[in-house]
C-alpha cells in the first residue's frame, strides 16, 4: 500500500511541477506580449526528450541522473501535502534540506562526468550558489523551528491552521520576504541563474545532456518546484486545507518566481553570493533575533 | 544531384507506421528545439519570429544553447569552408532524430557568393537537409511557414533527411574529403607562388 | 594473564619483534595486520565488562600513597578504542598491498608502538599513565610523519613542536589538578575540580583551560587548526587515515573524559540554556568548521584538502559536545565513529590513486573512473556519507548534532554548521569532479583498479557506511552504555529510530532508506523506458563545433579543474588580505618552531630521551610539593 | 601639428603626401627607407596602427602593403602606401615598431603571398591546408576554383 502511495504521489509531484513549468512558460509569454505554448507544453517536451536518442560518456552520467531524481522524489515524499503524506513520518526540515541535497550531488555528478569545460564550470557555480543560499534559508528555518520547538514541518504547517490570520507570513513577514528572495536562487531563476547562463556557459550544467538525460534533469526541476514551493506554502501559508488548496498556492508562489525572473538582469556568481549572505541573511537575522528574544 | 525533394518521394508512399511511431512523431512535431547556427545574415530574421510579433514558441519551438539538447540545426547564411567543418561537427554531434533546415540562397547555390574561393555552394552535398527556404534574406514570414511545414513533415514522418545521412554516409564523406582533405593545389598556377628562403633574404 | 594487561604488551612485544625483522616487510606488515585484528578481536570480546582493570604499585610514595599506574575498560574508552582499532585493522589490510617496493615506508614498528600508546590512553585510570601514553603516542607519530624524506621531516617538526606545548600545558595541567586533588585518580580530580568551581572561579577556568589547550591542540581546533594541513599532507599515504580518523580523537576523547564531566556538574554562569565555557567550546568548533571548510575549498593539494576537511569534522564533534546534551553527545559520539569510517574510506580510496599515479595534485588527475571504478564507487559513497546525505552513515550524526544545538537554541552555532556542512559539499565534489571524473589523460591511459587487498577494506568501509546508515542502532546502542556509564539518565535507543529533544522530531533511518529504494526504483523505470543511448568518447564534447584535438588539446588540458572555485575565492581574497589570519597563523606556528629547535638541542643527540626527562621532571617536581 | 603643417613637413622629408579630405591624408613611400618615416610618425604621436592591407596592381606588376596609421592627438588619418615587385614581394616588418602588426602582417602574407622580413611568426591565420595561390591575388582564378571545389555554375547552372 505505502509502494502505491509513493509511486502516486511521485507522480502527481510530477505532473503538477510540469504543468507549472507549462503554465510559468505561458506567463512569461504574455508579459513579453507573445501568445506562448500550451500549458502541457513541458509534458509534450518530456516525452519527445525521453523517446529519442541520447548520448552518455561513461556510467556515471546514467547513475547521476537516476539519482538526481530519486533524491528530488525522496524528499518530495517527506513534503506534506495539506496535512497529507505518502506514509507515516515526521517530515523533518532538516532531512529534507539534506536529501535535496542528493539531487544537487547525483546531477553534478552526471554533468561532470562528461568532461565538458562548461559543464564543470556551471556546477562549480551552482555549488557556488547553493552555498549562498542554504545559509539565510537555514536561518529562515531555524527561526520557524525554535518558534515552534519542532523540526517538523506537520508541526509548523499544523500551527497555521483555522483563520487565514494565523499564517506565518502575518507573524513573520521579514522572514517571509527573505524567503522569497531565497526561494528565487534556489530555483535557479533570475536573477540568480549564473549556472545555466545559456550566452556564457552554454546552458552550463545541461551542455552535455542529451535525450532522457535531459528529461530527467527536466523531471528532476519539475519536481524541485514542487519541493520548493511546497515548503514555502507549509512554512508561511498555513500548508492548505486541502490538496487542490495547497497545489493553488503553490502556483501563486511559482508565479511571484517566474515574474521576477522575467523582470531581472542576472547576477555575476560571486555577486549573487554577496548579496544573498547581505540582503536575505540579513533580514533574516533580524527575524530571527525578534523571534528568540 | 536531386536532394532537397526526398520528403516528397516518400509521401506518396502510404502511412504504415505504427501507432506508436505515429504518437512519438506527433510529440517529436510538437516539441521541436533548435540550434541556431549563426552563420551568416539570417540571424537577425530569428528575433523577429521569436519575439511578440510571430512568437514562434507557440509551436513549442526554442532556442537551445547546445547541439545535444537540439532536435532542428538552422543554418542562417552562407557557409565559408572553415565554418562547414564546424556545421558538420555540430550535426554529427546532435541525438537522432535530428532536421536540418537551410536558409536563403545562399546555401542552396551560394548565392551572392557563388565564385567566392571559400564560400561552400551547395550545403546539401555536405549534410542532408530536410528544408531550404528561398530568399535573400527570407522574410520572417516564410520562416514561420517553414516552421510549420517541418513541423507537418516530422508529424508526417517524411523528414528523414538523417536516415539519409547514415545511409549514404559514403557519398557525403567523399564530398566532405574533398573540400577539406586537400593534398594537392587545386589549380596549375599554384607553381607561380613565390617562396621566400631566408638565404636569399640575407645576402640583399 | 590480565587480558588489559595483553592488550598493551601485545603490540609493544611486537614493535620490538618487528624491528629486528624490518627487513621482510610484507612479514611485518603481516603480523601488523594480526596484532590490529587481535585487539579488535579482545576489544570486541571485551564489551559489557566494565569491572576489569589492572594496576601496578610503583615503588615509591607520593601525596602519602604508592603510586600505581592503573588501566580500566570503562564504556568511553572502550567505544574509542574499539572502534579505532577496527580502523586500524582495515588500514593494515590495505597497508600490506601498500607497502611495495615502491612504497615502503618502514613505519610498521613504530606505527605498533603508537597503538600501544592508543590503548593506553583510552584506558588509562590515572593521570600518570594518561601523561605517559600521551608523550609517546606524540613522539612516536613524529617518526611515521616524518618516515625518512627531508619534506615530511619540516612537516613533523612542525607537528612536534605544536604538540609539545600541548603535552606541556598537559604536564602543567596534571601537576596543578594533582596537587589539588592529592592523587593522580582522574574521577578523583573531576570531583575536586568541581569543588574549586564552586570556591574559586578564576583558578578553577585556568585550570581545565589548560587541560582544553592540549585538547584542542592534538583534535587540531581553533587557534590550532593549521598543523594537520601540513602533517597529513606529508605523512605516508597509508598512515594518513590514521593520523586523520584515530589521532585527532585524542583530544574529543580528553574533552568528553574530564571537561564535560566537570562542566556538566559545576555551578557555572550560564549563556541562554548551557554554561558559559562550553559555549566557548562550542564557538571555537563552530570556528574551526568554518575556517577549515572555507580553506578546504581552496586547495588543490588533495590530502591538503581532506586535511581541512578533518579538521572541520572535528570542529562539528566539539559543537555537538560543547551542547552538553543527551543528544549532542551522542551525536558528538555517533560522528566520531562516522568520521572514523568515512574519511578512512576517503584516504584510502586516495592512497589507492597515489598508489596507482603517484600523483597528489587534482588539477593533474582525472577521468579515472574510466579506469578504477571501485575506488571510484568507495569514493562516491564515502563523500556522500562525508557531506551528511541520507540514507548514508554521515547523516545521522549530523543530524543529531544539528538537533541538539537546536534544541539547545545555540543559534549562530548551528548556522556555522549548516554553514560548513554545505560548503563541504564543494570541496567534496571538487575532488570527486577534478580526480575520477573529467577527462583522463593519455599518459593514466594504461593504469588499473586498485589491487585485491586495497579493494577489500575499502569495500569493507563502503559496506559498513551504508550499514551504518541504515541501521544506527549499531553505533547507537555502544553510545548507550557510554552514556549511562557518563552517569546521564538514557532510555535504550532503538535499532532504526533516532531521537531527539525537539518535539516530534524523531527520525526513523531504515523507513527513510527504504522511500529513497522506491524512489531509486521508480526513477530506474523512468530511465529504462525511455530511448536507448549511444556511448560516445570522453573527448567528443560539445565545443561550439572545434574539434578540440585539432589544436593541440590533450585530454588533461581539457579537464576543467585548476581554480575550480575560482569566483568564490575572489570573493574572498579582499577578507583574507585584510585579516590575513593564516600568514598570523604561520609567523605563529615559525616562532613555535624556532622556540622548539632552540630547544631541540637539548635532546637531538637522543630522540627518546625527552621523553624520559619529562616524566623525570614531572615526578621530581610533584615530589618536591609533597 | 594641424594638417598643412604635417603635409608640409612629410613633403620636405621627400615623401609624395597628399589631402584626401578633412582629417585624411594619403602617403606613397619608398619600400627602402618607410620604416624610418614610419618612426618618425610614430614618434610624432601617431601611435595607432589600425590595419595593414595588401592590393594587388596585378598590370603595374607591383604589390602595394598600405598601413592605416591615426594620431588621437591630431585627429588625422594617414594612409601610407609602399609599392613592391610583384615578382620578389618582400618588405621589411614593422613588428617591432608596433607589436599588433604581427597579426596584420600575417594576414596579408596569407592572402597575398608577400613576406614580412623580422616577423618570426607567418603561419596560416585564417585558411586552413590552403594550398594553391594566395587566393586575394589577381592571378588566382577564384572561379575555376570554385567550380572544381566546390561546383559552383554561373548563372545558378543556366547558360
Amino acid at each position: 500500500m505505502v509502494v502505491i502511495n509513493i509511486i502516486l504521489y511521485s507522480l502527481f509531484a510530477i505532473l503538477v511541477g510540469l504543468i507549472f513549468m507549462g503554465i510559468g512558460r505561458k506567463v512569461s509569454a504574455r508579459m513579453h506580449l507573445r501568445y506562448g505554448p500550451p500549458f502541457y507544453q513541458s509534458i509534450l517536451d518530456i516525452f519527445k526528450l525521453m523517446s529519442r536518442k541520447s548520448f552518455t560518456h561513461n556510467f556515471v552520467m546514467d547513475l547521476g541522473m537516476v539519482m538526481a531524481l530519486a533524491g528530488l522524489l525522496g524528499t518530495m515524499l517527506y513534503v506534506p501535502i495539506a496535512g497529507h503524506s505518502a506514509f507515516i513520518s515526521n517530515s523533518n526540515i532538516i532531512v529534507i534540506m539534506y536529501l535535496m541535497a542528493i539531487g544537487s550531488l547525483g546531477m553534478a555528478m552526471a554533468v561532470t562526468a562528461s568532461g565538458n569545460p562548461n559543464a564543470t564550470i556551471g556546477i562549480s557555480r551552482a555549488l557556488t550558489m547553493m552555498l549562498g543560499y542554504e545559509i539565510p534559508f537555514f536561518i529562515i528555518v531555524l527561526g520557524l523551528i525554535i518558534s515552534n520547538n519542532s523540526s517538523s514541518i506537520s508541526v509548523i504547517a499544523a500551527s497555521q491552521a483555522g483563520s487565514i490570520w494565523n499564517w506565518n507570513i502575518w507573524h513573520m513577514p521579514l522572514g517571509y520576504i527573505a524567503m522569497e528572495i531565497t526561494l528565487q536562487a534556489m530555483m535557479g531563476e533570475k536573477p540568480f541563474d549564473a549556472m545555466i547562463a545559456p550566452a556564457e556557459v552554454a546552458s552550463g550544467p545541461m551542455v552535455e545532456l542529451s535525450g532522457k538525460y535531459l528529461g530527467l534533469g527536466l523531471l528532476t526541476h519539475a519536481v524541485s518546484i514542487f519541493v520548493e514551493t511546497g515548503l514555502m506554502v507549509n512554512f508561511f501559508f498555513g500548508g492548505g486545507s486541502n490538496p487542490i488548496d495547497f497545489v493553488i498556492k503553490q502556483l501563486g508562489i511559482y508565479l511571484i518566481a517566474v515574474i521576477f525572473d522575467n523582470i531581472f538582469p542576472r547576477y555575476k556568481i560571486e555577486q549573487a553570493v554577496k548579496f544573498l549572505w547581505i540582503f536575505p541573511t540579513g533580514i533574516a537575522v533580524v527575524q530571527l533575533l525578534l523571534l528568540a528574544f | 544531384m536531386q536532394i532537397i525533394n526526398y520528403a516528397d518521394e516518400e509521401r506518396r508512399q502510404e502511412d504504415n507506421r505504427k501507432l506508436w511511431d505515429k504518437v512519438t512523431a506527433y510529440f517529436r512535431s510538437r516539441s521541436l528545439w533548435m540550434l541556431h547556427y549563426c552563420t551568416g545574415c539570417g540571424a537577425m530574421e530569428l528575433p523577429p519570429i521569436m519575439t511578440s510579433r510571430w512568437d514562434i514558441e507557440r509551436f513549442g519551438i526554442v532556442p537551445m544553447a547546445t547541439p545535444r539538447q537540439a532536435d532542428i540545426l538552422l543554418l542562417t547564411g552562407y557557409a565559408s569552408t572553415n565554418t562547414m567543418k564546424r556545421i558538420i561537427r555540430t550535426y554529427e554531434q546532435m541525438p537522432e532524430p535530428k532536421w536540418v533546415i537551410a536558409f536563403g540562397s545562399c546555401t542552396v547555390n551560394g548565392g551572392m557568393y557563388w565564385d567566392s574561393y571559400n564560400t561552400v555552394n551547395n550545403v546539401g552535398e555536405y549534410i542532408p537537409i530536410d528544408i531550404t527556404i528561398a530568399g535573400c534574406m527570407p522574410r520572417p514570414e516564410a520562416i514561420l511557414d517553414t516552421m510549420v511545414k517541418l513541423m507537418n513533415m516530422v508529424k508526417s514522418g517524411d523528414a528523414k533527411a538523417f536516415q539519409k545521412y547514415k545511409d549514404n554516409y559514403g557519398y557525403y564523406k567523399a564530398n566532405q574529403d574533398k573540400l577539406f582533405a586537400r593534398t594537392a593545389p587545386v589549380l596549375e598556377s599554384a607553381s607561380l607562388k613565390y617562396v621566400h628562403n631566408e638565404t636569399e633574404g640575407s645576402e640583399q | 594473564m590480565n587480558i588489559m594487561l595483553m592488550l598493551l604488551v601485545v603490540p609493544l612485544i611486537t614493535a620490538f619483534l618487528t624491528m629486528a625483522i624490518l627487513k621482510h616487510q610484507k612479514t611485518v606488515w603481516t603480523i601488523f595486520l594480526a596484532v590490529s585484528g587481535y585487539l579488535s578481536y579482545a576489544l570486541f570480546t571485551m564489551y559489557g565488562k566494565w569491572d576489569l582493570s589492572w594496576s601496578i604499585e610503583l615503588g615509591f610514595k607520593m601525596f602519602g600513597k604508592n603510586v600505581v599506574l592503573s588501566l580500566i575498560n570503562s564504556p568511553l574508552g572502550w567505544f574509542f578504542a574499539f572502534f579505532a582499532s577496527l580502523t586500524t585493522l582495515l588500514i593494515a589490510m590495505f597497508s600490506i598491498a601498500y607497502n611495495d617496493e615502491k612504497h615502503d615506508s618502514k613505519t610498521a614498528p613504530i606505527w605498533l608502538l603508537l597503538i600501544f600508546s592508543n590503548i593506553g590512553i583510552f584506558f588509562a585510570k590515572d593521570w600518570l599513565m594518561f601523561f605517559i601514553m600521551w608523550e609517546a603516542m606524540s613522539t612516536t607519530a613524529y617518526f611515521i610523519i616524518a618516515h625518512g624524506k627531508e619534506i615530511s621531516a619540516k612537516a613533523a617538526k612542525f607537528y612536534l613542536s605544536i604538540s609539545l606545548i600541548g603535552t606541556s600545558t598537559l604536564l602543567l595541567g596534571i601537576i596543578l589538578v594533582s596537587r589539588l586533588s592529592q592523587t593522580f585518580d582522574i574521577g578523583v580530580s573531576i570531583d575536586s575540580l568541581v569543588k574549586l568551581f564552586s570556591t574559586n572561579y578564576s583558578a578553577a577556568l585556568l585550570y581545565i583551560g589548560l587541560f582544553i589547550t592540549t585538547f584542542l591542540i592534538k583534535s587540531a581546533i581553533f587557534p590550532f587548526y593549521m598543523w594537520p594541513s601540513k602533517a597529513y599532507a606529508e605523512s605516508p599515504d597509508d598512515f594518513t587515515p590514521f593520523l586523520s580518523t584515530v589521532m585527532s580523537k585524542y583530544g574529543v576523547y580528553g574533552l568528553i573524559l574530564f571537561i564535560l564531566p566537570i562542566l556538566a556538574k559545576s555551578d557555572l554562569p550560564m549563556f541562554g540554556k548551557i554554561s558559559q565555557p562550553a559555549y566557548m567550546l562550542a564557538v571555537l568548533g563552530a570556528i574551526t568548521s568554518v575556517l577549515a571548510t572555507i580553506l578546504a575549498i581552496f586547495q588543490t593539494d588533495m590530502k591538503k584538502l581532506f586535511a581541512y576537511s578533518s579538521v572541520a569534522n572535528v570542529g562539528y564533534i566539539v559543537m555537538g559536545l560543547a551542547t552538553m546534551s543527551v543528544v549532542g553527545i551522542q551525536g558528538a559520539l555517533f560522528h566520531s565513529v562516522n568520521h572514523m569510517i568515512f574519511k578512512t574510506a576517503i584516504f584510502l580510496s586516495l592512497a589507492a590513486v597515489i598508489y596507482r599515479t603517484g600523483e597528489r595534485d587534482m588539477h593533474k588527475l582525472g577521468g579515472l573512473v574510466y579506469k578504477m571504478p571501485l575506488t571510484f564507487l568507495v569514493y562516491l559513497l564515502a563523500i556522500i556519507s562525508a557531506a551528511g546525505i541520507p540514507p548514508l552513515s554521515g547523516f545521522t550524526s549530523k543530524w543529531l548534532i544539528v538537533q541538539a544545538l537546536m534544541a539547545q537554541k545555540m543559534l549562530f552555532v548551528v548556522v556555522a554548521m549548516i554553514f560548513a556542512s554545505t560548503g563541504a559539499f564543494m570541496y567534496l565534489l571538487r575532488c570527486l569532479a577534478s580526480v575520477f571524473l573529467g577527462q583522463l589523460p593519455d599518459k593514466y591511459k594504461d593504469i588499473k583498479e586498485a589491487p585485491l587487498l586495497m579493494a577489500i577494506p575499502m569495500t569493507i568501509l563502503m559496506l559498513l557506511t551504508l550499514a551504518i546508515g541504515v541501521i544506527p542502532g549499531i553505533i547507537t546502542k555502544p553510545i548507550d552504555a557510554v552514556l549511562t556509564g557518563m552517569g546521564y539518565n538514557v532510555e535504550p535507543s532503538s535499532w532504526t529510530t533516532v531521537h531527539t529533544a525537539l518535539a516530534k522530531s524523531d527520525l526513523n533511518l531504515t523507513y527513510l532508506f527504504y522511500v529513497f529504494m522506491v524512489a531509486c526504483v521508480i526513477s530506474l523505470i523512468m530511465y529504462l523506458i525511455s530511448g536507448k543511448q549511444e556511448k560516445i568518447d570522453q573527448i567528443d564534447n560539445y565545443t561550439a563545433g572545434e574539434n578540440p584535438l585539432e589544436w593541440d588539446t590533450t585530454p588533461d588540458r581539457f579537464n576543467f579543474a585548476y581554480g575550480f572555485y575560482q569566483p568564490f575565492k575572489q570573493m574572498f581574497n579582499p577578507m583574507l588580505d585584510l585579516i590575513s589570519f593564516e600568514r598570523w597563523m604561520s609567523s605563529f606556528g615559525r616562532i613555535v618552531e624556532r622556540a622548539s629547535s632552540a630547544l631541540s638541542l637539548l635532546y637531538t643527540r637522543s630522540e627518546g630521551a625527552i621523553l624520559m626527562l619529562y616524566i623525570g621532571i614531572a615526578i621530581l617536581i610533584i615530589g618536591g610539593m609533597m | 601639428m594641424n594638417i598643412t603643417e604635417l603635409l608640409k613637413d612629410l613633403n620636405s622629408r621627400g615623401l609624395e603626401a597628399e589631402k584626401i579630405c578633412d582629417g585624411e591624408i594619403k602617403v606613397i613611400a619608398n619600400k627602402d627607407n618607410f620604416i624610418t618615416h614610419l618612426h618618425y610618425l610614430q614618434s610624432i604621436n601617431y601611435e595607432h596602427l589600425a590595419n595593414i592591407n595588401g592590393v594587388d596592381y596585378i598590370d603595374e606588376n607591383e604589390f602595394e602593403v598600405v598601413y592605416q596609421i591615426y594620431s588621437y592627438t591630431d585627429k588625422i588619418h594617414i594612409i601610407f602606401k609602399v609599392r613592391i615587385p610583384r615578382e620578389k614581394p618582400v618588405i621589411q616588418s614593422i613588428v617591432d615598431l608596433w607589436e599588433q602588426a604581427q597579426f596584420y602582417e600575417r594576414e596579408v602574407h596569407e592572402f597575398y603571398g608577400i613576406h614580412f622580413e623580422g616577423n618570426k611568426d607567418l603561419s596560416p591565420l585564417f585558411l586552413e591546408d590552403w594550398m594553391d595561390l594566395p587566393p586575394l591575388r589577381k592571378d588566382f582564378d577564384t572561379e575555376r576554383f570554385s567550380e572544381i571545389v566546390m561546383g559552383s555554375m554561373r548563372n545558378g547552372g543556366k547558360k
